[in-house]
């Protein structure tokens, strides 16, 4: 459409309302989704967590001590736990979510949701029992 | 097209990294920040951590997971930072931010696990 | 169950007016009227002045779409009895600029509807003689969806990414390439994907998911943008590691 | 004034017939300029709500001529028969071509076009999307013609009058509702498609758009409205809503029963029940028929009274929940919606509502009205593939076929004609003055709009409905005139320039009473029953008299002039209507 009468393209009485920088409160969904958005904060978090405490283990017994007395302190403590709630919550709502973007068909027909979903939790299950199996030891 | 765009990069890292952390960092969370510094579970010996992290695919595996979740939080970070305050105005104030510290992050990771003995 | 109503209405009249305002008007409410009859009832008894579209006033022509209580609505579709014993607040939907009362511009829509091409692409028509293009039901299935989108425009209104930055393509223009695109019959692919895999294409959209959630037409378009940025990643890996001469 | 722009075409109309007419115009001569002026966005047409299908024989069992014959004796032998020759033939390949341009057809497992029986139909040629055609059609359209960048629209502009002059159309002056601006659009030619009139009627199938528009603008402009008095009213409406559940539900094997349960249809010769819907037979008869047998059924007090009048039931429970969620899935939304129901465990009340108007603005077979430089297609116009009643689905190949033959025609025309005068602007200028003394400006008139109209509704619902007779007509008659002469002193509350939904309802409604007063003219003048006129005091066909097509012309002084013509017969003469047999 090259030949569009221009003038209506803007209009100065036209009412446009501004977003309020709080836009996020407004609607219960749109708090869920800054909340998800902020996990990634977590995630760094977590990620910085275990850095540290690979650093410890190189330094050797003494070190590794030193972590685990500091990761006792009740602030390290308060963060690792509302870390976990928000990558609890990232996992949860990424495995939901995941359906969305994979089609997957089987013989022309579209797997449902919630198969893919399922399957991604059973894979989360069986990584987490390995992940600490290997680290507490058979 | 010659100026290729990046965006396609970033949001395979972002979606790895969201996946990765999804399925990983919940339990190494759960045992290291919590139930060993509460004391539910007696902690492992510094030989047996020694043992898992010298181990090379422990090793890889664990450099991915830095670095992809680094990733993660940089993209998700950066579109909170444009929607949740409204600046998209400092876009790249805000790149250089985000994806200057999920660097760092990596090469650190690298240098820390290069260096478990 | 109270057998009046009011509803609060916005009214923005641009020749005397800076800004909206809002009027009570109290109208009957059987439990057969869904909000839209409210409005012609008001505009037909109480008062001429009020301006807002209508037509089919059955779901499908998606002209009357605004925010009802908050949340983007087809009025056609909305019972005025779910929301007594009231008051209904009715205002134009959200994230659009307002012409009047609860009439909003969507000329920005329209364009960014033409601009990803929602057109067959073939290389090669092929002449009518020859039939039809055959496609099997499950052929029919993989778009089917996609293609139930009444251009109502809630899900604009419903998405902030598509509030704070008014460039982003948005998610039925989205979900309308991509029926295109999941089309047996259409090979335009590469043509709208340089079109949508640019920042304000796919990119801009966070997952908010709420346009999914306002949709009445369960198109999904939440659904359908995150399947066009894993397909658009994929291509560019493949454009990478795929030398040029194998392609 | 200034004109807006000269094109070479003007489509006053976006729905199925004005984009097919624009695309036939941008691909016969990509030179021409194409105006589409629409006073909604084109998706928001009424074709976007037609449900069941549209007919064109691909079934090797099925043949052209058979179409023709059920086209010709459902309308009650006043089709013209080389139009409906031209109709069928083209009809298949149009629908072909939408399947090119994207339409999602439901298909056979192999992935053939599936086809689905309909009303009056003797074989299986109705092409369908579920229940929802008219809109996959539209859509299907409406983004095609946008790859077309020589068509340009006007979206949201209100054609409130043409431009005459020296006996040839050369344009419009519309209203641009988001800024109130009056301007003329020239062109050399205009083509109406501006869809049917049902909302002259109080409860209706019809969109709140549907006002005879163009018809109106037809016959101020001095050419005739053909067959007026044949309306079509839909046998299942939802009560209230009038809302359409469409004649597909039938023709998958739905019954109709009255309050006892009983299958009604058969006592009024439209054959045996079965079980399983049979072509041309009960369920499946023509509209006309199933609507007077549901008047009848309530005479003899069998039907089921509601706050809403009476209705019958809608049986589809035995057809099951895998059928109805396939083929019939907007039905059962619909249902649900707006009437709380669930068509595979309960019955549908319905009601006959007005739905489809056969009359129209009279053309030739190539779309061209009497005046030089004015085409009509779609439901505006009357080719006359429709007679005394048009057979389900077979409009919207009406729209397609005849929308591309004014298309085409009227670019042939373009190509070659002179230039619009500059005549016309003073004209147009007359026109804007005309609608802000008499609407815009004016404060002091003591009639409002809400009124009229509803005494509109009453009158043509008296007197025009299924039954007619003389007196009621002749009544509605003395009526409308009163109600033109009260027009006149209509007040608008709203004087803005901006976004006047008032001002454009209250130019619809003056073109509501013209079409209304060729409907109720035109049918008090036809002293017969045919198709969808019956008249209580004239209940025999009269072949003698009237097989002819009545033309209500416009005089001076505003009255009505009615004329006839006769209808063209090729192959088929007249013969008795059977079904169900
Ligand atoms: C509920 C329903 C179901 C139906 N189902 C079927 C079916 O299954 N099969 C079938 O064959 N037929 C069906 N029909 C009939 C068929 O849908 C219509 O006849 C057909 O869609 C009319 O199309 P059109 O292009 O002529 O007009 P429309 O689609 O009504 O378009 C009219 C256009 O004209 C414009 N317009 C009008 N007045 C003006 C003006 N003054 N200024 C500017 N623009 C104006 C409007 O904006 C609109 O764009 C159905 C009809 C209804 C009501
Ligand atoms: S995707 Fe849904 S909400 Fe958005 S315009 Fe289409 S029908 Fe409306
Ligand atoms: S709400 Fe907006 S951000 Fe994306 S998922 Fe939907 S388009
Ligand atoms: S009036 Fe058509 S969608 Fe509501």
């Amino acid at each position: 459409m090259n030949e569009q009468p221009k003038y209506t393209d803007f209009h100065p009485r036209w009412f446009r309302r501004r977003m309020s920088t709080y836009w996020w409160l407004k609607r219960w969904s749109y708090v869920m989704f800054i909340l998800r958005e902020l996990s990634s904060v977590f995630i760094a978090w977590s990620i910085v967590f275990l850095l540290l405490l690979t650093r410890a283990v190189s330094q050797g017994q003494e070190g590794y001590e030193q972590f685990l007395a500091w990761s006792k302190n009740p602030v390290v403590v308060g963060l690792n736990v509302i870390s976990l709630l928000f990558v609890g919550f990232h996992a949860v709502t990424w495995f939901n979510l995941a359906p969305k973007a994979m089609v997957v068909r089987l013989r022309g027909r579209r797997v449902p949701a919630l198969w893919i979903a399922g399957s991604n939790y059973a894979a989360w299950a069986l990584v987490s029992a390995l992940v600490a199996w290997l680290i507490l030891g058979g | 097209m010659t100026r290729r765009s990046l965006e396609p990069l970033l949001w395979l890292l972002f979606s790895a990294g969201g996946v990765l952390s999804a399925l990983f960092l919940p339990v190494l969370l759960l045992l290291f920040g919590l139930a060993l510094p509460l004391g539910w579970l007696p902690p492992p010996s510094h030989a047996r951590l020694i043992a898992v992290l010298g181990n090379p695919l422990t090793g890889l595996v664990l450099f991915l997971l830095c670095l992809l979740s680094l990733f993660h939080f940089a993209h998700r970070f950066r579109y909170t930072l444009y929607d949740g305050l409204q600046i998209k105005h400092l876009n790249e104030l805000i790149n250089l931010f985000c994806y200057g510290a999920a660097i760092v992050g990596s090469v650190v990771a690298v240098y820390l696990l290069w260096n478990v003995p | 169950m109270a057998d009046r109503i009011i509803l609060q209405v916005t009214r923005y009249r641009p020749e005397d007016e800076a800004q909206p305002t809002f009027r009570e008007y109290e109208v009957p409410c059987p439990k057969e009227w869904v909000v839209l009859d409210g409005l012609n009832y008001v505009k037909d008894h109480l008062d001429g002045t009020l301006s807002h579209r209508w037509s089919c006033r059955m779901g499908i022509c998606g002209s009357c779409g605004m925010t009802v209580n908050g949340e983007p609505k087809l009025t056609c579709a909305t019972f005025l009895s779910d929301y007594a014993p009231g008051p209904v607040r009715v205002e134009p939907l959200a994230n659009f600029p307002i012409i009047r009362d609860l009439v909003v511009e969507i000329g920005d829509f329209m364009q960014k509807l033409a601009h990803v091409k929602p057109w067959i692409i073939r290389q090669e028509e092929k002449p009518l003689s020859e039939g039809e293009y055959q496609q099997t039901p499950e052929e029919l299935d993989a778009y089917k969806q996609y293609s139930m989108c009444i251009n109502c425009m809630l899900c604009y209104a419903a998405c902030p990414v598509y509030g704070l930055d008014p460039k982003f393509l948005g998610p039925a223009a989205i979900a309308l390439a991509q029926r295109y695109n999941l089309d047996s019959r259409d090979q335009g692919e590469k043509e709208r994907m340089e079109l949508l895999s640019q920042h304000e294409g796919i990119w801009g959209c966070t997952f908010v998911g709420d346009c999914t959630k306002a949709c009445p037409k369960n198109v999904d378009p939440a659904g359908a943008i995150q399947r066009y940025k894993l397909k658009a990643a994929l291509a560019w890996l493949k454009d990478i590691f795929v030398p040029r001469g194998a392609k | 004034m200034n004109v807006t722009a000269f094109h070479d075409v003007v489509l006053v109309g976006g729905g199925g017939a004005g984009l097919r007419a624009a695309i036939a115009i941008a691909e016969t001569n990509p030179r021409l300029s194409i105006a589409v002026v629409s006073k909604v966005y084109p998706m928001r047409s009424h074709t976007v709500s037609a449900e069941g299908g549209s007919a064109g024989v691909v079934r090797p069992d099925d043949s052209l001529d058979e179409h023709a014959y059920d086209t010709i004796s459902g309308g009650d032998w006043l089709c013209d028969q080389d139009a409906v020759e031209a109709f069928v033939k083209e009809a298949p390949e149009e629908l072909l071509r939408l399947e090119h341009w994207g339409c999602p057809w439901s298909r056979e497992p192999d992935g053939r076009i599936a086809v689905r029986a309909f009303g009056g139909m003797r074989k299986m040629r109705t092409w369908f999307a579920a229940d929802k055609t008219g809109f996959h059609m539209l859509h299907t359209l409406f983004q095609t013609s946008l790859k077309y960048t020589r068509v340009v629209r006007y979206d949201e502009w209100f054609a409130a009058s043409l431009l005459v002059d020296d006996g040839r159309v050369q344009g419009v002056v519309a209203l641009e509702l988001m800024s109130g601006k009056i301007e003329a659009i020239t062109a050399k030619a205009v083509i109406l498609c501006t869809g049917g009139c049902g909302r002259v009627f109080p409860f209706t199938t019809n969109a709140n758009i549907k006002n005879g528009d163009g018809m109106a603008l037809a016959y101020r402009a001095g050419a005739p409205l053909k067959d007026m008095e044949f309306v079509q009213y839909h046998p299942t409406g939802l009560p209230f809503t009038g809302i359409l559940i469409t004649e597909a539900c039938r023709s998958e094997g739905g019954y109709l029963l009255n309050k006892d349960g009983y299958r009604y249809l058969q006592d009024y010769g439209l054959g045996k029940p079965e079980a399983k819907p049979v072509l041309r037979s009960m369920e499946l008869g023509p509209r006309d028929r199933l609507s007077q047998a549901f008047v009848k059924e309530h005479e003899k007090g069998r039907t089921i009274e509601t706050p809403y009048g009476p209705v019958v039931h809608l049986d589809l429970r035995h057809l099951g929940e895998q059928l109805i969620n396939t083929k019939l899935p907007f039905v059962r939304e619909l249902c649900l919606k707006y009437q709380n129901i669930d068509p595979v465990t309960e019955l549908i009340p319905v009601r006959p509502v007005a739905h489809y108007m056969m009359g129209g603005v009279h053309t030739d077979i190539h779309g061209a009205t009497p005046l030089l430089g004015l085409y009509a297609a779609g439901e505006a116009a009357c080719v006359s593939i429709n007679g005394a009643n048009r057979l389900g689905s077979n409009s919207l190949p009406e729209l397609l076929v005849f929308g591309a033959r004014a298309g085409r025609a009227a670019a042939a025309y373009a190509s070659s004609a002179a230039e619009p005068r500059s005549a016309v602007l003073a004209q147009a200028e007359d026109e804007r003055r005309r609608m802000q003394r008499d609407l815009l400006h004016k404060i002091d008139g003591r009639e409002r709009l809400a009124p009229l109209r509803d005494e509109l509704h009453q009158s043509m619902e008296q007197s025009a409905g299924i039954y007619r007779s003389g007196n009621s007509l002749a009544q509605a008659a003395v009526k409308l005139r009163e109600l033109q002469d009260r027009f006149r002193h209509v007040a608008l509350q709203d004087h803005s320039r901006t976004f006047n939904t008032e001002l454009m309802a209250a130019l619809e409604l003056s073109f509501m009473l013209d079409v209304g007063e060729a409907i109720v003219e035109s049918a008090l003048r036809r002293e017969e029953s045919r198709g969808a006129h019956q008249r209580t005091d004239f209940p025999a066909r009269d072949d003698q008299r009237f097989l002819a097509h009545s033309l209500v012309y416009r005089n001076a002084d505003g009255s009505c002039r009615v004329e006839y013509r006769p209808v063209t017969i090729t192959r088929w003469p007249p013969g008795e209507r059977v079904y169900g047999r």
